[in-house]
């Protein structure tokens, strides 16, 4: 990299034609504002006091200018609008096939969760060529997940979870930051994404390996913090079971439905008297002060892994 | 001219006495009504207290300028080395509160606003005297609360608050900090509400809401938002106070509180303010244009309407500040739309200025200078603002340096250029002497350049991004940073040169005539200083404002 | 005079009941009705203090608009909050 | 007579009565931002929202509105009074409504400790706490803003009856501190 840098690194499409949506916003800048700065200075130069000019005939209104410079600007920052709310858009809706990644800030520091278990500090491993989603969640006060090579950025909020999708294209090593300010070491809450290819990822997870996927933790979770003891298969206590519910509707103690994704199984562990399913008694203890966020994370995995099996009868 | 002894009290009807004595507008002005202690601290004229702002306002800029020094040279090195990581974050939060409350916001207002809206309108005072009185004295209680902040350890939230950071997690004085800032509020509600009633009930004979110049204009769409946006901000900051005192929290997300609201709350207020501080600039930058060109403003009833507009609209666009930050995608898209509505009459404001010029007798003034360094800043800002109200880009450069490079250039760029192009347009007014115009010329060209320098880096920064907050970063940006603050240099001496030339002309500055510009405006129908009463007799209008002579086609003038 | 001080004191009187009327409603209706119910009869309370009580019948039309901007822009805050709720 | 900066009676009357809504608007903002606390919290979770409001007092609530209502009608009739000049009532009948005023806040601290002893104020955990939270902030700050306005009440009462103006943007003032209440009240103990 040259000693005086201009543009930071394109790593994906998506990065490219956010590029190309500045460029051309700063042409049109140019445009708009080149008119006041040219004839400023003609203006002050020609009709400068003193100096003969013809400044017969001197306009005070005009209605047909003011409309002009009031609309034709509008309309051309409209084609812009278009532009970035669609891509926007497209950046709120990840698609279904992505690697979904657990990220948990913390103040000062980042830690990512990968789905086979694997876990890191500041750093991010992920393979370029497949969409990857970012699911974030906080432990204390919002922090904000920011990679400038892929021109994108998300606050990370305490007590529900955000995310971020990409789909990178460039293998290299960007940097990561926290751009929401968090206190005292928030200018050095920073790491790097590593954006490998698939096959140098393979070979990064085996050597980062682990005995046990996301979702088996969760499960060991599952036993050892006593939830087992109502949701297990052979408990006697009146409560949902978890098999299939991923995705799936539930209804609720008042009437309301909700889909029981990642947000409503994390209210639910730590919050359960909100959301009481239809049908079973409010007698869930909550879970605030005795599991962290990287451990709901895993509950979270584990119980979407039960997605898959078929939902017993009650 | 410089053969007169400085020493030697001369005759005042000697054009080569240089001021030096005192003329007899001076001894009947308001300057000179009262020598005592008591009859400036217990004041109820306008102009007095206004200047008793300038004094107070000044001082506050240069602490806040202090914080920024500090900032700028630990930025000059990649390694955070002159502060540590939490010294850093104090210095730029009292940074940004000291700035935005201290400073920005009662700037020209309360100095300005209070000392000319009386005499643009042709009324003898404020339609409540004491209450503009009362008004400063809360602007004092909250500034020595600050001032305890800052001598007790500062905070370190950033001047934004944020929840939970500021209510669970910070160890500065936030309470305090947030006292401060609610107490100054209450000064700032007090002054809008003076202002209101004072624009509506205090028209001199004739003077119409057409014949109104449009600094008084932009003053009354300032007000309006004053007392509208103000009390949000108040009661945010007592919930925050409460959270951390009594643990009476209702952002709390452990107990299924959310965090946004407060933003939402924050914003409905901090965005408006952004509009509290660029409208009197634009009324002052309005006057400017038309004096230097000495002509009718072009699109008279635009530009009102623009100011009025902008504080409407101001008040929709509040969520573009969240667009990252968790908030519905359907919310930042209507926000991102209506961001784009309020520049539509900021637009007008500068085409019409630019159309002002057009067949003008424009004369080089540093009020001039000031105005045009104001207009190419402001444009620059606010097409930059656009650029961060696209959803995607702002995905990319929100709470980078690219955002602080574009408010400061609305506010510092624009604001406090307007501040000081006011301070020289008005001055001789003020205080009746006139300063060496050489000298301002070359102040406005120093602030024009040493800003740009400052500033114009810091988007660079941004889209390579930079985050702000950040006071250690990689190396490679340390160019950019350097730029950066040997910009600030510049700036920083370029603010103090005015200390120097126009405290000097108070004593040794050639009395200003009654209007030494040739401007037109009831305010320089009086002399120069004003009588304590503005006004012997109450004036009756019967012209437009800007009521310049035109030149016409030969003949047609008959 | 008499019949000034009169209609002060019905207007009194349908305050009162207004307020019956919404404490019955928190009894009876549940849901958005309720929502209907309760605020329309703050709404129609505070409208009736605001006209009798605070004489903006004989105020001139800037002192209404004055007294009722500041609500008027109240519903602009509550409104783009509720946007950001509902559709989070 | 007239003051410095006004050359009319009537252009000072006008002012001051302007001035003074002008003022009201600051103090509907400022419960404002309490009122979208509220209606940010009932969005978020509807259900516990009702559920809290269910445990207040409705009945005493409801008789503190009828109290207030019933001090700012006596606060209208004292303005009434004023306009004919009969001084006298004014000053009766502005007494009268500090006196409902101070019972309003009797009453109040009596529900506090009602609270208080069922546990109600500061709950452990969950929406409830935010609920009451809120609660105990709004209310306590309306009744900072009863405090004030009977104090203005029996002040002016005792010394200045006779200022047409002051009397009047009393009574406005004492207005909105009820006019607020009508709105308090539905929002935290009638949401069902």
């Amino acid at each position: 990299m040259s000693a005086l840098p201009f543009w930071p690194h394109e790593a994906s499409a998506y990065s490219a034609e956010i590029d190309h949506l500045a460029l051309a916003f700063t042409v049109l800048i140019v445009l708009l504002s080149a008119p006041v700065f040219v004839l400023m200075i003609i203006f002050a130069v020609k009709y400068r006091r003193g100096r003969t000019a013809d400044r017969r005939h001197p306009v005070n209104s005009r209605i047909g200018f003011e409309i002009s410079w009031a609309v034709i600007p509008f309309a051309a920052m409209l084609v812009f609008y278009v532009w970035s709310t669609r891509l926007y858009f497209q950046q709120h809706h990840p698609p279904g096939n992505a690697l979904e990644i657990q990220v948990v800030a913390k103040q000062w520091m980042w830690k990512f969760q990968h789905p086979g278990g694997q876990r890191e500090i500041n750093e991010l491993h992920v393979p370029i060529g497949r969409p990857i989603l970012l699911t974030l969640a906080s432990q204390d006060v919002i922090h904000d997940l920011y990679v400038p090579a892929l021109r994108l950025k998300q606050d990370v909020v305490p007590g529900r979870y955000t995310s971020l999708w990409f789909d990178a294209d460039t293998v290299g090593v960007y940097r990561l930051q926290c751009s929401q300010f968090c206190g005292a070491d928030h200018a050095v809450m920073g790491g790097y994404v590593h954006l490998l290819s698939p096959s140098d990822y393979a070979r990064w997870l085996e050597q980062a390996g682990t005995d046990m996927s996301l979702a088996s933790q969760g499960a060991a979770l599952f036993r050892t913090r006593g939830c087992s003891g109502c949701h297990g298969a052979a408990a006697t206590v009146k409560a949902p079971k978890l098999e299939g519910l991923f995705g799936h509707e539930v209804p609720l103690s008042d009437g309301s439905v909700v889909t029981a994704d990642a947000q409503y199984i994390r209210d639910s562990i730590l919050m359960p008297h909100a959301q009481v399913a239809a049908g079973y008694p409010d007698i869930m203890p909550t879970f605030q002060n005795v599991l962290a966020e990287d451990d709901v994370l895993k509950l979270v995995a584990y119980i979407k892994s039960l997605a898959a099996e078929p939902r017993s009868k009650p | 001219m410089t053969d007169v002894p400085i020493n030697k009290r001369a005759d005042p009807n000697d054009i080569r006495d240089r001021g030096l004595s005192e003329t007899p507008e001076e001894r009947a002005s308001y300057l000179r009504a009262g020598h005592t202690l008591r009859s400036w601290f217990l004041t109820t004229d306008h102009k007095r207290i206004a200047l008793l702002y300038l004094v107070s306002v000044t001082f506050f800029f240069f602490v806040g300028g202090i914080a920024a020094a500090l900032i700028r040279i630990d930025l000059l090195t990649p390694e955070g080395d002159l502060l540590s990581n939490e010294g850093y974050n104090r210095a730029f939060t009292l940074h940004g509160v000291i700035m935005v409350w201290f400073f920005l916001i009662p700037s020209i207002p309360n100095t300005f606003g209070n000392f000319l809206i009386p005499l643009m309108i042709g009324a003898k005072d404020l339609a409540f005297p004491r209450l503009n009185l009362l008004s400063w004295y809360i602007y004092v209680i909250g500034g020595l609360c600050t001032l305890f902040v800052l001598v007790a350890g500062g905070v370190d939230t950033g001047w934004t608050f944020y929840t939970p950071l500021s209510s669970m997690f910070a160890h500065g004085q936030v309470v305090m900090a947030a006292t401060a800032v609610f107490i100054v509020g209450f000064s700032s509600i007090l002054t809008g509400l003076n202002f209101i009633v004072t624009i509506h009930k205090l028209r001199c004979p004739g003077m119409t809401w057409g014949r109104l110049p449009l600094f008084v204009w932009s003053h009354y769409a300032t007000s309006l938002i004053l007392v509208l946006a103000t009390p949000v901000l108040s009661i945010t900051l007592a919930l925050i106070a409460a959270e951390r005192l009594f643990g009476v929290g209702v952002f709390d997300p452990k107990l299924g509180g959310d965090p946004l609201l407060y933003q939402h709350l924050f914003w409905f207020y901090s965005h408006p303010a952004v509009y509290i501080m660029v409208l009197p600039g634009l009324g002052v930058v309005s006057e400017l244009v038309t004096a230097a060109a000495r002509k009718r403003v072009f699109g008279y009833w635009f530009v009102a309407g623009s100011s009025l507009a902008i504080a409407a609209v101001g008040f929709l666009v509040w969520g573009h500040h969240m667009f990252v930050a968790g908030q519905s995608m359907y919310a930042s898209a209507v926000f991102s739309f209506l961001s784009l509505v309020v520049a539509v009459p900021s637009a007008v404001k500068v085409y019409n200025w630019t159309a002002t010029l057009y067949k003008g007798q424009i004369a080089i003034d540093p009020p001039f200078l000031f105005a045009a360094s104001f207009i190419g800043l402001f444009v620059f800002g606010g097409l930059t603002g656009l650029v961060l109200a696209m959803l995607a880009v702002d995905m990319h450069v929100h709470d980078t340096y690219f955002v602080i490079a574009h408010f400061h250039y609305i506010m510092v760029g624009g604001t406090v250029s307007a501040y000081f192009g006011a301070l020289h347009f008005w001055w001789p007014k003020m205080f009746g002497r006139t300063y060496p115009m050489v000298w301002g010329r070359i102040m406005a060209l120093l602030i024009y350049l040493g800003f740009n320098l400052t500033f114009f880096p810091q988007f660079i920064l941004g889209y390579l991004g930079m985050p702000r907050r950040y006071h250690v970063y990689p190396p490679e940006w340390q160019v950019w940073n350097v730029l950066s603050s040997t910009g600030a240099s510049i700036l920083g001496i370029a603010y103090l040169l005015p200390f120097v030339y126009l405290l000097w002309s108070l004593r040794y500055g050639p009395p200003a005539s009654a209007n030494p510009w040739g401007a037109a405006g009831l305010e320089w129908t009086v002399p120069s200083p004003p009588p304590k009463e503005n006004f012997v007799e109450t004036p009756v209008v019967d012209y437009p404002a800007y009521n310049y002579p035109m030149e016409m086609e030969e003949g047609a003038r008959g | 005079m008499e019949q000034a001080r009169k209609r002060l004191a019905t207007v009194w009187l349908a305050l009162l009941a207004l307020l019956a009327l919404t404490v019955a409603g928190s009894f009876t209706v549940t849901g958005a009705a309720s929502a209907v119910v309760s605020f329309g009869v703050a709404a129609a309370k505070v409208a009736l203090i605001f006209w009798f009580f605070m004489q903006l019948r004989t105020e001139k039309g800037l002192i209404r608009v004055f007294a009722v901007g500041a609500i008027a822009w109240l519903a602009i805050l509550l409104t783009l909050v509720t946007i950001d709720k509902v559709t989070r | 007579m007239v003051d410095q900066p006004y050359s009319t009676v009537l252009q000072q009357r006008e002012a001051a009565t302007m001035g003074m809504f002008v003022f009201l608007g600051t103090e509907i903002m400022l419960f404002g931002g309490m009122f979208a606390v509220a209606l940010g919290l009932r969005l978020t979770h509807p259900r516990e929202f009702v559920d809290s409001s269910m445990q207040l007092h409705v009945w005493i609530g409801a008789i503190n509105t009828a109290v207030l209502l019933t001090s700012s009608a006596a606060v209208a009739l004292a303005v009434h009074a004023v306009r004919a000049r009969q001084f006298r009532a004014t000053s009766v009948l502005f007494v009268i409504a500090a006196v409902l005023g101070v019972v309003f806040l009797g009453i109040k601290a009596f529900e506090y400790a009602t609270e208080y002893r069922e546990g109600l104020l500061l709950p452990p955990v969950g929406v409830q706490r935010l609920f009451m939270d809120l609660y105990l902030v709004s209310t306590g700050l309306h009744a900072l803003h009863v405090t004030v306005g009977a104090g203005l009440l029996a002040a002016v009462a005792a010394f200045a009856p006779q200022r047409a103006t002051l009397v009047e943007n009393t009574g406005l003032f004492w207005h909105l501190v009820d006019a607020i209440w009508v709105f308090l009240y539905p929002v935290l103990y009638l949401a069902r």
